[in-house]
């Protein structure tokens, strides 16, 4: 039941072609530890579910810049000029989802919801070929949920048997994420002991991390440095 | 431009009521924060924060970000959430308003500020999030393109984001309100014209100046 | 922007033939203050969404007792036995929801989701009636979301804003209701200065919260007493 | 009756692996907790507590109740969460193993615990999300009515709870498990005969005595 491992063995878990969910909003909690650690590995055509793709050649730029990522399935991905390079070269398929629909999609995936209807979208460009139903009279669009094989996530504490806590806005899409694939490793600034955290203030009870990674990497003003 | 931006962003701070729940776009909305007294409005961003203050020197954290991934401050009362819980706040009717940026904004009220014709569409963010689900939507935008076009039109050439129509556009010379489906003029910024603003607005309107609002019915 | 009101203006706010929810998991995490304060007033015909309805002649058993209460909609009546004996009479409504999907209906009206898909309830009695979808291979149920006029919810901690926190399995359906009512307030045992409470242990941020209350009912070990 | 209870509790208790997360139904698998080894079982309760542990005197709390509404302690290591997303957990397939009380269980491995024929229907509770979510869910239930009539029969005569059948059947007497469609008696407990479990067992079973799970791949 010792789920504290090295990051190189939390990869080991990863295989090419597999459907990966990675939180972080841009690289601010991004798990950059074990990004990197996946950067070194000969792993590729990963579905990658993450709000972006982190920045040219940071966080998952650096996949995407090492052609490990088949495809691409979030919100924005604007911010990493070199995802509309491999767009347009094509050696990156796109799935562009509103950021609220992105985000209740893996919370529904988690949940065992099969899909839900939201407003957002409807009439839009990203709502053409989706089912629209009426609901208390407005409408509204079907998405299915989203699972996936693993999921990277960052967050602040661990105790040692996995519960989790996060700092900040890097909070963000982490707490959902670790509710929707099939293994689950949570990189973490401090490993505590069992107990330290108080019992109403866990984000992310220990049922839902498989595998606690120590982190090595961090985002400073300065960019991501060695911690 | 700054300086017409800023215009905007002023106006828009009058606006928004002592106690609101206000979430801001990029570019010009997030100047606002400047010109509203500080700790009457509360700045949410989806990010995951609820009580954006402004970033003081000694508390730079960077991992304390906005939407457009800026440091920012923390206000007292803050609070820290998941983005699946920040998305239930803005779709459920939980913010007060949004204040955003567009392209265009057309006859209709419909607004386009998420993509361009003939580009790679690979960036929407939460723009369809907030425009479906603020109680108020404020858009604030320069009048007219670079090149002196029209960006209040007829009928968005730019992909919608929302068949929700927005309640106010403000830009550097006038304030339009949506009332009952029809846009009036409500305001002719300092130093500029009825004429043209008239020549550069390709959205028809009515005018209305010296429009307050009542809280109870509107018109 | 002062929230913070006396328990009789509170339930001003609510009028006959409003569709209520109050949280709690029978009488723990239940606003008893707020429902004995219902109970002084002429106001009946309400539809309330909670897990149950008390227990006899206590938190909202005293609603019933009284006949103020049209229709319940929750998941388990069984432990107040005047609410078959009511149902039975005809005096009272009910709409019978698995726990999960009872919660997640008014998690989803709070989040603006108009309905969802959930396995719970397929090829059962309460299934009977209701759109059937399969999904990723399995079927799955279409449930609506739910909203209220009005949610009556219990917290631990308020800070003057109305951020709150919660104690221990007393948070069990507050957090949701408090999201999915017009009008939502919140009886707490103590209220502190704003600042108080730490941002990343906020539960329910202050937009969820329209008036706070201080409690004066509490249960014991002895049942419901002065605090 | 009693011992009957504590019987097919401990029984239960052994089924259950370390380190495994269990949410006990109320009755009979509420008295599982007194047979495993301490903290060696992360106990979850669908009203929003994850980590129960046994109740100490001097630790009473009336706001910390299981699912049966009875107070209970937490272990080191506990959290709370809200009923949305304990809900979640539970469909979301992240607790390994349900443990439930039945009134029947039929030949296909339905289950029937939350309805009586022609009695009021004013509470199922969490039972019908916990037998679609669990990974594993045992059954624990006395072999026969007060009547001597049997509970595993044919077909549910009560409403099933859901389609997705058990794994385990567990009673006072036998233990049942279901492999590819098919329920094996793997267990005689003590003092019992396969004759007379034949006599009371209506459903249809194979003989698989001196079973043991192997991981990999079960039969």
């Amino acid at each position: 039941m010792n789920k504290i491992i090295e990051p190189s063995s939390a990869v080991d878990k990863i295989f090419s072609g597999q459907t990966l969910m990675v939180g972080g909003f841009g690289l601010v909690g991004a798990p950059l530890t074990l990004i990197e650690e996946l950067a070194k590995r000969d792993v590729n055509q990963l579905t990658i579910l993450s709000n972006n793709l982190g920045e040219p050649g940071q966080g998952l730029g650096l996949l995407l810049r090492q052609r490990q990522v088949k495809k691409a399935v979030g919100s924005y991905f604007t911010s990493n000029w070199e995802v509309g390079e491999a767009y347009n070269q094509g050696f990156l398929e796109i799935e562009l989802m509103p950021q609220g629909t992105f985000a209740e999609s893996i919370r529904a995936g988690g949940a065992g919801i099969g899909g839900f209807y939201t407003k957002t979208g409807v009439g839009t460009e990203l709502g053409e070929r989706k089912e629209v139903r009426v609901i208390h009279g407005e409408k509204y669009l079907f998405e299915p949920s989203w699972r996936a094989d693993v999921a990277l996530i960052k967050a602040y504490q661990a105790d040692q048997m996995g519960n989790l806590t996060y700092h900040k806005t890097a909070r963000n899409f982490n707490p959902v994420m670790a509710t929707a694939a099939d293994y689950v490793i949570a990189e973490v600034d401090e490993i505590v002991a069992c107990g330290q955290l108080p019992p109403e203030n866990i984000v992310t009870p220990h049922l839902f991390v498989d595998a606690i990674v120590q982190s090595r990497r961090m985002l400073t003003r300065e960019g991501v440095v060695d911690r | 431009m700054n300086t017409l931006k800023e215009v905007i962003a002023r106006r828009a701070a009058a606006e928004l009521e002592a106690g609101s729940i206000v979430n801001l776009g990029i570019g010009i909305p997030t100047l606002i924060t400047q010109y509203v007294p500080p700790d009457s409005i509360f700045f949410h961003t989806e990010n995951g924060l609820l009580g954006v203050g402004a970033l003081e020197p000694n508390d730079y954290d960077p991992l304390r970000v906005n939407a457009g991934k800026l440091p920012v401050g923390e206000l007292k009362g803050a609070s820290y959430f998941d983005s699946a819980a920040s998305f239930g706040m803005i779709r459920g009717g939980h913010i007060s308003v949004a204040v955003l940026g567009a392209l265009q904004v057309d006859a209709q009220g419909l607004v386009a500020n998420w993509a361009v014709p003939n580009q790679n569409i690979i960036g929407v963010g939460g723009a369809m999030d907030l425009l479906v689900g603020a109680k108020k939507v404020i858009i604030t935008m320069l009048h007219t393109t670079k090149n002196n076009q029209p960006k209040l039109i007829a009928s968005c050439t730019c992909p919608v984001t929302s068949i929700r129509p927005a309640d106010l556009v403000i830009t550097e010379r006038a304030v339009f309100r949506r009332l009952e489906n029809t846009w009036y003029l409500t305001e002719i910024l300092e130093g500029n014209s009825l004429d043209t603003i008239r020549r550069d607005t390709a959205f028809a309107f009515d005018i209305l100046l010296n429009f307050r609002e009542r809280k109870e019915r509107p018109l």
